[in-house]
């Protein structure tokens, strides 16, 4: 056990803030254009798909650089740059499963954000249970025809390309008959609808395809292996990125201590109300955790140990926690914790906020009930630890007797007990 | 002893229930959330017609003359819709505050349309400190001829935009307890409104800028410095009525979630014959009954004038508070994806619940109350 | 609405703290014999099966008053009764489903105590999944044989008689083949060991039955109906004696407070410290809240109006509360609280009290632990609720399956799906 | 930056447990309870022949000179069979006391029998007020002659009954830190044991009676009025050992309730495959892994001099005390009624992890010296 960062890690923070202070947006980012500008500085700095094979316009990075990147980049709040999924997903799954022809069409675009991808798994009726989804590829000639209807799509009206999970065969048992296929977003019968979430925002899309059609070398992998595929890929980049959470909630909690330091409760400032003390004192335990247990990830990413199952203890607790800090922000604050427009500047997590935009205390309040339900809700991450990691029996599940009832069906009538 | 609701309290409960469902839909409390007034007068002048206003003013001016049960019956009925009007400003605060002022000639002038629902009120106390006692009251009237001077910032008033009149709590002696109440038009001169938005957008609260309005001599509530009494009286009530709307919030957060999770099927089965959601929907059914419980026997205590009335209302927030945070909560998780949208009508709820948490006491500060009141002996008489 | 206690209620309430005043034993009873002479004292006076017909030795008293006997014992802790399962559990079940012979022969001697009772549910494979109990009961000529082995007994080691749950229909499913029989405890082949407890304490006993001969006129109603009988049986009671437990908590409560305003901590007395002061508003506050509900019961029942499912939230609630206002006691009392022996007398819970006897905080925070699990575990209680009143549909379970596929499988083998 | 143990500290892990798992079993265990001792001195001598007592001390006075992830390792192994014996008082709390203190002459003194087995000693620090500095002592050390005469009592002296040596925390100056640090043997002129009985059987502790018990000068460690230096360097390694010890117990609880969950059916299947008992578990894993990684920062840098040396065991303490209540407690649960017997030896690591919970600060102390370190600025270097 040794957690001091090594000296090269060391130098390699201090390249990274000395970027940073020459190259940060000093004005927000307003237009498309601007952010543009912003990612393609970072990436021309080689700081983003660090991870990535050279040969695909990555740098081979170790993870503690990558993380390092994230925490500092974290730590004065930059900017976000484009393209999160394609970088995060859809990059890693090209890699691993793509056709020659699709790397080389592909990644750099990914890279350079010239190309923006969403990802296309849930459904209206396949959330949890993603595995049921229903929206169908047929094979046509050399074309996919696409129907269906995909939900809590992040990012799909700005995404010129979409990473889809497709049913190609409704016959075989649900995992099995699912594709992996990419859609140019911009073809003729797919319709991005914005739904709006319960802070105001809209990150998210509903999008529909009417009979989309799409080139069958669009298909990622072979044809009815897509949900090994996107186990694969949603495993690839866990754990290894949590640094950089670690710096956002940090931020979020020393301006709380800000405002509360600021803030008089019943005749004293609410920092030094004990009780209040309790809750901060809490909150900065908790992050600190957090940030150890990314430390012991990332120390074994660094060994070529990839995380397997596990991982869903840092998605289980990160989420949990944020939920419950949320909470004691909106108790230590009282009513100034959820004021949108108007709040106080001494009180105000970041000013001139309108409703539906990042940066009031309530925005991230209201989010942080969505942690616990995306990217597999917290009941799916306690299956997964119950069942994957402690070898716990599985559930007896509808879905699985039926399987088992069609099995023997097709083994032949044979009947009885 | 008879926890059950009587007759008339049944008849009045459907009554509202009855009304606020067909009239205060969805579509309503959507509408409501752009709207500067942020509520429909008509259909709140209706309220006073089928005499829900005046549920808790006595009945020479106009009232029915009952008391926090009906109110609590009422708002419970309201946060079963999340309604958005000015009926907790109007007829809890402000029309407590002059009750308990004691002062005649203002409950001749102001109650009977407070009851009738021609007249609306709020009740502005704080300023930049959160807390709920005469401390927090910074602003100061300052005797001018025959009338005060205000000056000074009012915040987190409720209504405050939209209401005719507001009854300012302000500082006319240097005890800490010299504070006295006042009746400012909100259209009088020097004052400025300022709109907030706040997370739940139904919940209408501005900060007043008062900039030397002169109110003439009869704006004084009750006496001169006589003002901590009434506003003691306030938050108690405020605090019930708040624990009420929070449980009717709660009722519908669980509601919606049992039929959700019998209809919704993930892996070949209702979700809710998991026992993830089962037993949350469960420990949601427990936290709503004993919010129950906890609300009517505070209003119940308050009606009664109990011993443990202070006592019974502490309880019942913390309490209350802590249900409802769970319940409204719980009823996202259990729901998923859909119930973070804004499609959904679950989120009225989750907010509306919320937003009056921190109002007329955190569950903190009613901790805290409550074992001062045990440790002064202020607790049920028969049982201890 | 009127939560006040009718002048009726009230002026029997003063009878019984009269009574009380006069009669409560002045020092701790030692003795069988001494338990014997006040209970005895306690059923003359009429306070022991009060609710019971007259015509069975009881007074027919109303629900209300039985609430406040059993609130005016605890706030005075009273000694408790004997034969606590007798009256409770045994003596409805008799006058519900007993013969006449049976209700002559026992019901008097229940309620005097001459006969204590346990009951005999449990068992080491039956816990939650009661009804897959196997201790059998064989009818041979007019003498069931009863062969098997109970466990959890409270109380087995005195008594003289018990209820017993035996398998009498091996074939039939799980629910319907169990039937209720008086066992007398005397019996030769009935084997009682003590089972020792966590908190050092054996109220609890394994009951072992080896060819155990108990007349068939010893059955409570039908043959193969006791799961039935059982249910009823265990809702009987539920509700109306909260009243009795809030003053009972109340009475821990006052005591941790003078504890707590003795004892320093970090510089000041623990009762002034915010902190500490919140756990005490807490436990006040929800044991409070506990009473409400139990009026609310009352209420209830004084109407007629019997408890259903919903009692489950009862039972659910004080549980867990009693689990979670332990810890704050340890909490509070630090290290003071988990000393048994040498506790200083102002921190003490009691005093002289030996490892394994009621009366240190750190018994009654081990036995806290119990309480979500004896009597229908929280998890059975929130399947209760969910289910029985919320109306949520039943889970896929093992032995339900088995019992359709049994069903089916003896409807005739037609097979298939 | 690496948080895997290296190759000697798994074999030092494999060391400890696979001696612990033979020698320390259920049946030592339970006959350790009722022995007045409360522990095997052969055993004990043997984890000193193992090296495994003197891992902290300095290669120069008979120890291995490594630090306190070493002994946290050993720790989580004695967790996980909830040992019985002096190990914390001798090698961490009075070890961690000498060597903190600088007194080359008492280090030469004690630090060897300590590493070898030879010599245990304890540590009395509180008496009766629950605190964790030097404003706990009142107890007087008086100069006398070339000695002094202690008086007063000292509770909760964990193996105070059966260690040959105790380091008494007492005051010896006016000021609120003035405190030295004296050793006295346990069966000194006035000294009086009263052994207690506590919840967890294993963990003796007693009070001692000090009535007017002499010692020489050379008694005293360190110099005169420079205990507050040593008490906290000794608050800081015990709150971490209680850490690992909990960790263990944790460990245990988990694997059992495992296991368990595996083979006992209910309703014709495993219990662990119901979501109530699943789930359950799978937070106690979340918990678990999350105390190994607080206690192990902890440690190491506490090793390390790391700059947040402080508020990483202060992080711990806090996090790990509240995961081990809630693994310990919820593996009673998921065992039902069988886990709530003597005989079943679940309650071993519930009663261990219990008792270290209130000691070296208990969850609230904890967290409030996090904010106290956060506020001074003293956090992890680079990452801020």
């Amino acid at each position: 056990m040794d957690l001091f960062y090594t000296q090269e890690d060391e130098e390699f923070r201090r390249r990274v803030r000395a970027w940073l202070e020459e190259n940060l947006p000093k004005e927000p980012l307003e237009t498309l254009e601007q952010q543009r500008a912003w990612h393609r500085a970072v990436y021309e700095a080689g700081f983003i798909g660090m991870g990535w094979p050279v040969e695909y316009g990555g740098r081979a990075a170790r993870p503690m650089e990558q993380a390092i990147v994230g925490e500092e980049m974290a730590r004065v709040q930059a900017p976000p740059t484009l393209n999160p999924l394609g970088i995060a997903i859809v990059g890693p799954t090209l890699i691993h499963h793509g056709t020659e022809a699709q790397k080389k069409r592909f990644l750099r675009n990914i890279l350079t954000a010239d190309e923006i991808w969403c990802q296309l798994f849930s459904e209206p009726n396949a959330g949890s249970d993603l595995a049921s989804l229903r929206t169908r590829a047929v094979l046509e000639g050399d074309e996919f025809v696409i129907n269906g209807q995909k939900v809590w799509t992040s990012g799909a009206h700005r995404a010129d390309w979409g990473l889809l999970l497709a049913r190609t065969d409704p016959d075989a048992p649900k995992h099995l008959g699912i594709s992996c296929i990419l859609v140019d977003m911009h073809t003729p019968g797919v319709e991005v609808r914005p739904l709006t979430q319960i802070n105001g925002s809209n990150e998210f899309s509903e999008v529909f395809f009417h009979n989309v059609r799409v080139p069958a070398e669009n298909l990622v992998g072979e044809l009815n292996a897509g949900w090994q595929i996107a186990q694969t890929t949603l495993s690839y980049e866990r754990g290894g990125n949590t640094l950089s959470r670690v710096s956002r909630y940090m931020a979020v909690f020393n301006r709380l201590v800000e405002a509360a330091s600021e803030l008089r409760r019943d005749g004293r400032r609410a920092i030094d109300d004990p009780v209040v003390r309790q809750k901060l004192g809490q909150m900065y335990a908790e992050i600190e955790v957090l940030r150890y247990g990314s430390l012991r990830i990332l120390s074994r990413l660094e060994k070529g140990i990839r995380p397997g199952p596990e991982s869903s203890i840092t998605k289980l607790y990160y989420s949990e926690m944020e939920k419950r800090h949320y909470e004691f922000v909106l108790d230590i604050l009282g009513p100034y914790g959820q004021l949108i427009e108007g709040v106080p500047a001494e009180y105000a997590m970041k000013e001139g906020v309108a409703y539906g935009e990042p940066g009031s205390w309530a925005y991230h309040f209201a989010y942080s009930r969505a942690g616990t339900i995306f990217a597999g809700s917290s009941e799916i991450q306690k299956n997964i630890l119950g069942e994957r990691v402690l070898g716990l029996p599985k559930e007896v599940r509808a879905d699985r007797l039926q399987a088992q009832q069609a099995a023997k069906a097709q083994a032949g009538g044979e009947g009885g007990a | 002893m008879d926890f059950e609701f009587s007759q008339d309290q049944v008849m009045l409960r459907d009554l509202a229930r009855e009304f606020l469902r067909e009239r205060c839909t969805s579509a309503h409390v959507r509408a409501m959330m752009d709207d500067p007034a942020g509520y429909d007068r008509a259909m709140y002048r209706q309220l006073g017609e089928m005499s829900l206003l005046g549920l808790a003013i006595p009945e020479r001016f106009g009232g029915s003359g009952l008391g926090m049960i009906e109110q609590a019956i009422v708002l419970e009925e309201m946060g079963r819709v999340a309604y958005p009007g000015p009926f907790v400003p109007s007829v809890v605060l402000a029309a407590t505050a002059i009750q308990a002022s004691g002062d005649e000639a203002a409950m001749a002038r102001y109650l009977p349309g407070l009851a009738s629902g021609e007249l609306t009120m709020s009740f502005a106390l704080l300023e930049d400190e959160i807390g709920w006692g005469p401390e927090v009251v910074a602003m100061r009237a300052v005797p001018d001829g025959d009338g005060f001077v205000l000056s000074g910032e009012k915040r987190f008033v409720p209504f405050g935009q939209a209401v005719d009149i507001i009854v300012v709590v302000a500082r006319t002696g240097d005890a800490p307890g010299d504070i006295s109440l006042f009746a400012v038009p909100r259209d009088a001169a020097g004052l400025t409104v300022q709109p907030y938005k706040m997370f739940d957008l139904n919940a209408k609260e501005c900060a007043l800028r008062f900039d030397n309005v002169r109110v003439p001599g009869d704006a004084l509530i009750g006496t001169l410095n006589g003002g901590a009494d009434p506003l003691d009286a306030v938050v108690q009530r405020a605090a019930v009525a708040a624990c009420a709307e929070m449980l009717g919030c709660a009722r519908t957060s669980l509601e919606m979630s049992v039929e959700y999770a019998k209809v919704r099927k993930q892996f070949g089965q209702p979700i809710g014959s998991f026992q993830a959601i089962k037993h949350k929907c469960a420990e949601m059914l427990e936290a709503t009954e004993n919010a129950h419980s906890a609300t009517y026997y505070a209003a119940w205590a308050l009606d009664a004038d109990a011993p443990d009335a202070r006592l019974a209302v502490s309880v019942a927030k913390s309490f209350v508070n802590e249900a409802a945070r769970k319940v409204c909560g719980d009823a996202i998780q259990v729901h998923g994806g859909i119930g973070f949208t804004w499609e959904y009508d679950l989120h009225f709820y989750f907010k509306r619940a919320k937003y009056l948490e921190p109002l007329w006491g955190d569950t903190a500060w009613h901790r805290e109350r409550v074992l001062d009141e045990v440790l002064a002996g202020r607790v049920a008489g028969a049982a201890r």
